[in-house]
């Protein structure tokens, strides 16, 4: 291991207008040519460390401890630096690759003149070589076509293109050491993979030391040397990634392990096992698509968003839906819902053609219908009480219901979704967004649906809140028997929870069947593509899973 | 609780919120307090100075006293703005939710209409609105409330726009709520901040356009007066320096307006709205 | 296959084919759209004014030949003008007329309307426009300081300076402003320019000083809020913290990041902004003694010469229009993404 | 200003620099007008330019002949009045060429042929009532009526309409035509030079510089003509009359608002302005800048006329004692004095008070209703009308009150005013105010001039339109007299501008008697019936406008027929 590059001793922070430290005390150190993850759940004071360390906190942040940096033979301390040193610091020392690729860019200005700008700050380079540089970095960076996209706008990129453009910046002028804040977390996973690949890579070439921040425990497996587990502004435990994540020492980084849901080991290179395809047989279908497509309108024209769709779900069944950003899986579940109008092909709901039905009879239809979305934060009407949430199916269709009755109803899910009673008189904003999903589904649930969509209902939450809210799910699903189409992205999750899964790719379905085959002995090469994709949290097995990855890229 | 905190935060805000009491009082109460003769006039005791014969703020051409009718006046003022914003609101909401909620050739045709609305200068509406109808206090509202929902039209459609494909309405519509239910209990509440901020930025503006209106000679048929006649016939004798009849009603023109964009701005922190869009 | 940084995610090869499959130019498409939503306008607002005119009591005859005016001029005239036949074939005579860019005949100023608009409106686009350019010159740099400076005194100072300005009505900001600069401190000259084309009235610029002044002031107050609302949101934007994070200096991402991008707003605004600043522009002309559109039209009104009246409404309804436009595209211009189309 | 060293307090030279009336820019300088297009300065512009044939205005202090302004040197009318006998001037046109009776011809000519588009075209009158015209040497013109008039209607109303126009000249229909004074005698002749001289009149944009206005007979040519209204009339150096011009350039001046037009004139750019009436108060602040303020009195009546034909209103109106007891509550002294700082003139009857003149009535000048509460209310009472509990009259039984007043009348008038002046609306502020405490409602609305105008055409009692009652268009006077102050068109049954339809047999008997010949207390008589019988409700008669004239400056006598005469006016003692 090279020379320390970046050193966080003792750092505090603290808000104005804010009782309690938003770090408190944290110390950790990153040195030349290593990883370092750092990870934690939401809220734990991440974020706020890397931006001390870049001297980027807002006004209303008041910092003590020390940040200091290698600079060549100098040591640079962040903390209390003035702004010009900090400009001559940030950038050529150290410098930041943040979360979002797609707000990270500035949208009116080309890629390349973006990346130039980082190299003229901190060089004599003329804009011409400047822009050279670009090039040359973007093209480091494996963008392809280098040239004619440093032409280009941020929006003609896709996400993945563009976290690249912003690690180019990060690395315009061959900084010490890299902070990285969740880099990949909104990528798909083959992104990702293809993200973690590249940092992984130029560490090892350039010898920088990169300060990853992630709660994704693959990740860290992937890619790290040494793990930080912060908690409530503090790090509670700290070491070599191979003892952390298979002997935790302490409690929370135990259980935060524990709630990683799981792939069936045999998931990888599994293509041999292809066998023919198995037949779609479906008794007393729930819901049932055969040959859909549909699209939206955009700017007045009609663009395709899926085809050929057909699936089934049975009752009592759980089906998972995977597949990338993109591939249609919301689109699928809109369809569902009836949402959004077929452009061809049937679609069944408890037996019945949905597509025909208007008025009182599809009320009655929708009825036996429940849905959960992703965002636990839009889903709610912020203006309505989390009890009038609940009961709005229940206004809807159960109008002459009394009000005594109806509170009965709420109080009665709440309790099945282990929320406290006096809940029903707050507001959504004064949940938090485990317990705001968890209110979702209670909503979804109060008509005793037979059918339940839920599209995505955990990707926006921690893992360890995301095992809490999938375990009540798992608990009412036993209760009430309902089948239910589960959206997600996360291979794990769909593991854990669904009997069946279908694939989907380009708004086509490529593969469907028993969750336990598809994700051991995936028969397409998509679906072991993605398997593979996924990181493990235990190096061990998640190297495995790298080279088994980079094989199938190779076929 | 914490909206009130989040409103009293904004010192601006609360300053307002006081000079607008202080107003509605200085009108509503001022007149039981400093009772004057504001219906007949008194040619006898016209253009007096200030102090004399005990009128604080001297008389004007027809002999009225200026203190007196500097809250009559404030009372128009006061009354048309406000109602005039509340209609223009109104109005516009209906017509914003309504366009964004249905979309497609509904919301065009509504929009075009916003758009053309716009385009035509709203002083060729008032003139010619003021000229088919004959200037009383409701009809003033009336024309004034006419011619300014265009930009809350504008503010809710965006707003209800967005609000429509939030989950929450995509909930409820998979729940099988019907269109009005949507509209009366998700869209129209969600948009609630966007319009009570707009709704105090459009009392404001028609408190102006009152005084231009006035300024305009399209003003209320006497006794009756608002600030902005006052001081059109004010600025008459600037000449003679006859700040008395001037700087009141102008004043209180611009510090009612100030009061309510403060407080406007004090809302828009409680309710979270982006800047005052046109 | 390597690793293959060239593989294209399936996001981006679903969203070319949706491209593809879309006309070649997006930004045309968007164009034509536009331009055919603002002939739609500019017809209704012939229709709205044309309606409104109708409605209007009286026949202008008798006001636009005088008190003294014998019974057989006013019938003269009223058959001249098409009075006595029915509305709508009045309306689609004056259309019919439009579409040719005929905007008619004056009753009183013994000009074309055209004529008569083509005279003042050179006067009053250089007032408004210096108004203009010189309240953005102000109002920009102003926005970002106090969006910098959020919530510190000199934030607090220009947003009162603002409300203050945006509060005075114009008409008694420009009585205030003649008092104090023309007759109390006898610096500045109380009426613009009295030159008939546009290069005599710059002949004279310090005539200009307070009626440009007395446009500017709402305006500066008016897109000085707005700039700083829509900097500050950009400030809140993760680019700007990209930026910083790559050493370049707090100034120049303001001027190279910020600037841009907060623009976007304002511009669209302007756009809408062209009528108010007529209305404004009618009070200036009124008290500055500066012939321009705003009095053409005001004088019109009083005096019921409808065709300049439906001349000038037109006219500043066009130019609204082709305003909003412009916005558009500068917008389009400005962000290389906005050009899905706006509503 | 605008010459660089004539301002007010500045010393006197060759220019002037005169303020236009707001809002009034020149448009037409035609000798010969169509409607709408002879606003007084244009008329003022035009008669600095052409002489007429006879002058009768009010710019010596009377309304009287003004022989030094005119062209014609006798008039002779006929013993049996049935013709007159002009002879002109020796006189020139600007080119050199004599001023002949063939002008005066080649005048009748066009306006013959073209009689029902020329402005001051009336049935019966000019031209009609003229049966021939007959030039029997270069210098008489004999004109033959078609029966006896009054001649002083016919000097002052009716000769004073013919303006000379050069024959030699002006004989063209196009560009550059070759003049053919032949051609003005036949009718199709006429009319094609009517049309060309009509064109070149709305081409203000070819004013400048047009051939046509290079031959003139005044004392002034046009300098330069900008169509934004700016307009310089230069001395007419080969002027020959006796009206010469005192200063060599004239520079008239636009302007956008009164407001304007007063910063103009503290500013000391302007010479010969006006300020509005409540800066009389203020006199001494302008005298102190070097100006004269003075009123300029309109040879002018202004009245609300009743609209006899309202259906609810009308037969109310219909009843002498009602409008008595209306005008007895004008408190017309005070209005003039305080609303309108006395820049208004009571008047009190349907002839012009100010300045005194020979058609007044003894009658009128006393005021037959002056201010008198108490005398209306007992007129009001005696007459079946009772005070409302809202303190308004009521009439309970209609009959009691007069034909056709319905039952449970209440006496409420609308005023319909014109917009736009603070006197105004304080003069009806004051008078809704002292109506409503002697206990009759007032309404009041206001618009903008033209379009009080526009709604008060004479109407009859079922149509719709006829919902209009008092409408008051007299910000600036309401009518307006020639020389001659007759009232045929504002009463007489069925005339066009008798607005509120008033009809009155003696009294259309008595305006008939003022044109025609014989009867020269007409007049008077006329003035003393109008001001007992109130066709109208008598108002104070506003000043023409309040002056501000350069204290070097002389010639500067007011005509009260609202002309100016600017070859009088001239710098020094
Ligand atoms: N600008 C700020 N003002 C006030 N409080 C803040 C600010 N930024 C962060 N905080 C608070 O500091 C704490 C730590 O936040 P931080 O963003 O570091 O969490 P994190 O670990 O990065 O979480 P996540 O995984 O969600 O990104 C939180 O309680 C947050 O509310
Ligand atoms: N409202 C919409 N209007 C137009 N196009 C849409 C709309 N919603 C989705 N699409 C397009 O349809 C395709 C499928 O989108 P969909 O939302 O179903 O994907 P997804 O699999 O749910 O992705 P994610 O995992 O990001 O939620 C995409 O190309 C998307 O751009
Ligand atoms: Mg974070
Ligand atoms: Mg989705």
């Amino acid at each position: 291991m090279g020379e320390q590059v970046l050193r966080i001793d003792d750092l505090r922070v603290r808000f104005s207008g804010r009782g309690e430290d938003a770090v408190r005390g944290v110390s950790l150190d990153v040195s030349a040519g290593e990883v370092v993850a750092l990870v934690g759940e939401s809220g734990s004071g991440k974020s706020v460390t890397s931006l001390a360390a870049m001297g980027l906190l807002p006004r209303s942040a008041r910092t003590t401890g020390s940040v200091e940096l290698a600079d060549g033979d100098v040591t640079r301390q962040v903390i209390g630096a003035s702004e010009k040193e900090l400009d001559d610091v940030r950038g050529r020392v150290e410098s930041m690759v943040f979360q979002e690729p797609m707000t990270a860019l500035n949208p009116t200005m080309t890629l390349g003149a973006q990346i130039a700008e980082a190299v003229r700050n901190h060089t004599r380079a003329t804009p011409a070589e400047a822009r050279e540089r670009a090039v040359e970095l973007m093209r480091a960076v494996g963008i392809p076509d280098a040239e004619s996209r440093a032409r280009q706008f941020p929006h003609e990129l896709s996400g993945g293109q563009r976290q690249r453009v912003v690690i180019a910046i990060a690395l315009a002028c061959e900084p010490r050491v890299i902070i990285a804040d969740e880099p990949t977390t909104a990528l798909d996973v083959t992104v990702q993979a293809e993200i973690l690949d590249l940092l992984r890579r130029l560490v090892r070439e350039r010898g920088t030391g990169l300060l990853i921040i992630t709660h994704n425990m693959g990740v860290v497996a992937d890619l790290a040397d040494r793990v930080f587990v912060m908690r409530h502004g503090v790090v509670v435990e700290s070491g070599e990634v191979s003892r952390v994540l298979t002997t935790p020492s302490h409690e929370y980084t135990r259980t935060l392990l524990a709630a990683i849901p799981k792939l069936p080991p045999g998931s990888v290179g599994g293509a041999a096992a292809a066998a023919d395809p198995e037949p779609l047989v479906v008794t007393d279908p729930v819901i049932e698509m055969r040959a859909v497509s549909a699209g939206y309108r955009v700017g007045g024209r009609h663009v395709p968003a899926v085809e050929d769709i057909g699936l089934a779900v049975g009752a009592g069944e759980i089906v998972g839906l995977v597949g990338e950003s993109g591939s249609g899986k919301s689109t699928v579940s809109r369809l569902a819902l009836g949402l959004l109008p077929t452009s061809g092909g049937e679609i069944r709901l408890l037996g019945q053609t949905l597509s025909g039905l208007r008025g009182r009879r599809k009320r009655e239809l929708l009825e036996q219908l429940g849905v959960v979305f992703q965002d636990p934060g839009g889903s709610l009407d912020p203006r309505m009480t989390v009890g009038e949430s609940i009961a709005e199916p229940l206004a809807i269709h159960r109008k002459r219901m009394r009000s005594a009755e109806r509170a009965a109803r709420v109080a009665e899910l709440l309790d099945a979704v282990r929320l406290p009673s006096d809940a029903a008189k707050r507001y959504p904003h004064e949940f938090s967004g485990g317990q705001r999903q968890r209110v979702g589904m209670a909503r979804a649930l109060v008509l005793k649906p037979r059918l339940l969509v839920a599209d995505e209902p955990t990707s926006a939450l921690d893992v360890s809140v995301q095992a809490e809210v999938l375990d009540v799910l798992r608990g009412l699903h036993e209760e009430l028997g309902f089948g239910c189409l589960f959206v997600s992205h996360d291979l794990g999750v769909v593991n854990e929870l669904t009997d069946r899964v279908v694939v989907m790719r380009r708004g086509r379905i490529v593969e469907q069947g028993e969750t336990s085959r598809v994700l051991t002995a995936p028969r397409e090469l998509y679906t072991q593509e993605l398997l593979a994709s996924v990181p493990a949290p235990d190096p061990a097995v998640q190297r495995q899973r790298r080279a088994a990855r980079l094989g199938l890229l190779e076929e | 609780m914490s909206a009130l905190k989040r409103f009293s935060e904004n010192r601006l805000a609360l300053v307002g919120l006081i000079v607008l009491a202080l107003v509605v009082l200085f009108v509503v109460i001022g007149p039981l307090v400093y009772p004057t003769e504001q219906v007949r006039t008194a040619l006898d005791q016209a253009n007096l100075r200030p102090g004399e014969q005990g009128h604080p703020l001297g008389t004007d051409a027809l002999g009225y006293d200026v203190l007196g009718r500097l809250m009559l006046a404030g009372r128009t003022s006061l009354i048309v703005g406000i109602f005039a914003g509340v209609l223009a609101t109104v109005i516009g909401t209906l017509w914003g939710a309504i366009a964004g909620y249905v979309g497609g050739v509904v919301d065009a045709i509504m929009m075009r209409v916003v758009d053309a609305g716009i385009a035509i200068p709203a002083i060729f509406l008032l003139l010619v609105l003021s000229t088919i109808v004959r200037p009383s206090e409701w009809m003033m509202i009336l024309v004034i409330g006419l011619v300014s929902w265009l930009v809350p039209a504008r503010l809710v459609r965006a707003e209800s726009l967005s609000v429509k494909t939030r989950d929450y309405v995509v909930a409820a519509r998979a729940m099988g709520g019907s269109h009005s239910r949507i509209v009366l209990r998700h869209i129209v509440p969600n948009t609630v901040g966007t319009v009570v901020v707009n709704a105090t930025f459009q009392v404001a503006d028609a408190i102006l356009l009152v005084a231009y209106v006035s300024f305009l000679g399209m003003g209320l048929q006497p006794p009756a007066t608002d600030w902005g006649a006052m001081l059109n016939n004010g600025l008459a004798l600037i000449y003679q320096n006859a700040w008395w009849l001037i700087l009141p009603p102008g004043v209180a023109i611009v510090v009612v307006v100030c009061a309510l964009n403060f407080i406007g701005d004090g809302l828009r922190d409680v309710f979270d709205v982006k800047g005052r869009t046109a | 296959m390597s690793i293959t940084p060239e593989a294209i995610p399936a996001t981006v090869a679903v969203q070319a084919t949706v491209a593809g499959r879309r006309t070649r130019s997006p930004f045309l498409r968007f164009l034509l759209r536009r331009i055919g939503q603002s002939l739609i306008v500019i017809f209704v607002v012939t229709l709205i004014v044309f309606a409104l005119l109708q409605m209007l009591p009286g026949g202008p005859a008798r006001g636009v030949l005088g008190v003294q005016a014998t019974a057989e001029q006013i019938a003269a005239f009223n058959q001249a003008q098409g009075f006595d036949r029915p509305v709508w074939q009045q309306y689609l005579m004056f259309l019919g007329r439009l579409v040719t860019g005929d905007l008619g005949e004056s009753y009183l100023l013994n000009m074309s309307v055209s004529d008569a608009i083509a005279q003042r409106l050179p006067k009053t686009l250089l007032l408004t426009g210096l108004s203009l350019v010189i309240a953005l010159a102000i109002a920009i740099p102003v926005g970002i300081f106090q969006a910098v400076r959020r919530n510190r005194g000199a934030d607090y100072t220009l947003s009162v300076l603002a409300i203050v300005a945006y509060s005075t009505p114009t008409f008694f900001l420009g009585m205030l402003l003649i008092m104090l600069f023309s007759q109390t401190l006898g610096v500045l000259p109380a009426n613009a320019p009295q030159g008939d084309t546009v290069s005599a009235v710059l002949l004279e610029p310090q005539r200009l000083i307070l009626p440009v002044l007395t446009g500017a002031i709402p305006l500066v107050a008016n897109f000085s809020r707005y700039m700083r609302s829509s900097a500050l949101d950009g400030l809140s934007e993760d680019y700007i913290r990209t930026a910083r994070s790559k050493g370049t200096p707090f100034r120049r991402v303001l001027s190279r990041h910020l600037l841009r991008n907060s623009l976007t707003p304002v511009v669209a605004m302007l756009g809408y902004q062209l009528p108010v600043m007529f209305g404004g522009a009618l009070v200036i002309e009124q008290l500055f003694n500066y012939p321009g559109m705003g009095l053409l039209f005001w004088s019109a009104a009083q005096s019921s010469d409808f065709p300049v009246l439906l001349g000038c409404v037109i006219v500043i309804s066009i130019a609204t229009v082709v305003g909003s436009l412009l916005a558009d595209i500068i917008q389009a211009v400005l962000d290389p993404r906005t050009r899905g189309g706006v509503a | 200003s605008a010459g660089g060293d004539s301002g007010a307090a500045g010393e006197p030279s060759d220019e002037l620099n005169y303020a236009l009336p707001a809002n009034a820019t020149p448009n037409w300088l035609m000798p010969l007008g169509i409607s709408g297009k002879l606003a007084t300065h244009n008329s003022s512009l035009i008669r600095a330019m052409y002489e007429p044939l006879i002058a009768y205005d009010g710019s010596l202090g009377t309304v009287d002949r003004v022989a030094d302004a005119d062209l014609a040197d006798s008039v002779e009318f006929a013993d049996d009045g049935l013709s007159v006998t002009i002879t002109l001037d020796e006189r020139t046109w600007s080119d050199g060429t004599p001023v002949t009776s063939a002008d005066v011809a080649f005048w009748f000519d066009v306006v013959k042929a073209n009689r029902s588009e020329w402005a001051s075209y009336q049935e019966g009158a000019m031209p009609d009532n003229v049966a021939s015209v007959e030039t029997p040497d270069e210098s008489t013109v004999v004109l033959t009526f078609d029966q006896a008039y009054n001649q002083e209607w016919m000097l002052a109303s009716q000769l004073t309409l013919i303006v000379p126009i050069p024959a030699h000249a002006w004989t063209v229909t196009e560009d550059g035509g070759e003049a053919d004074p032949a051609l003005a005698e036949t009718a199709e002749g006429a009319t094609a030079i009517w049309d060309y001289l009509m064109a070149e009149g709305e081409d203000l944009a070819g004013y400048q510089g047009n051939p046509l206005f290079d031959v003139v007979s005044g004392p002034y040519t046009l300098g330069s003509f900008s169509d934004s209204g700016h307009v310089t009339l230069s001395e007419n150096e080969a002027y020959d009359g006796d009206d010469a011009a005192g200063i060599p350039t004239v520079n008239f001046l636009p302007f956008t608002s009164g407001d304007a037009e007063v910063a103009a004139v503290r500013a000391g750019e302007v010479d010969y302005g006006y300020i509005p009436t409540g800066e009389l108060d203020n006199a001494a602040q302008y005298e102190g800048l070097g100006y004269d303020v003075v009123n300029w009195d309109g040879w002018a009546i202004t009245y609300l006329p009743y609209n006899f034909h309202h259906p609810d209103m009308g037969p109310v109106y219909s009843q002498l004692y009602v409008r008595q007891a209306l005008q007895h509550l004008v408190d017309q002294e005070s209005i003039s004095d305080v609303v309108w700082h006395g820049a208004a003139n009571p008047g009190y009857g349907p002839v012009p008070q100010q300045p005194d003149n020979k058609f007044l009535s003894d009658e009128q000048r006393d005021n037959p209703y002056p201010f008198d509460p108490a005398a209306a209310q007992d007129l009001l009472e005696d007459n079946g009308w009772t005070m409302g509990s809202d303190g308004t009259y009521v009439c309970e039984t209609g009959i009691d009150c007069g034909d056709g007043v319905a039952d449970g009348q209440t006496l409420a008038i609308t005023i319909l005013t014109q917009s736009g002046s603070t006197e105004t609306d304080n003069m009806f502020a004051e008078m809704k105010s002292t109506f409503e405490e002697a206990g009759v409602g007032v309404t009041i609305e206001s618009a903008p001039l033209n379009t009080v105008l526009g709604s008060i055409a004479p109407c009859e009692a079922e149509s719709p339109e006829c919902t209009w009652e008092l409408p008051f268009f007299g910000t600036a006077g309401s009518w307006y007299f020639g020389g001659y102050p007759s009232g045929e068109r504002l009463f007489g049954t069925g005339a066009a501008s008798n607005f509120g339809s008033y009809s009155d047999d003696e009294f259309d008997a008595l305006m008939q008697a003022s044109l025609n010949s014989g009867d020269e207390d007409a007049m008077q008589e006329y003035s003393a019936y109008g001001a007992e019988n109130l066709p109208a409700m008598w108002l104070p008669n506003p000043v023409y406008q309040v002056s501000v004239i350069d204290q070097g400056l002389t010639g500067t006598e007011q005509d009260s027929l609202g002309n100016f005469h600017p070859q009088r006016w001239a710098w020094g003692e």
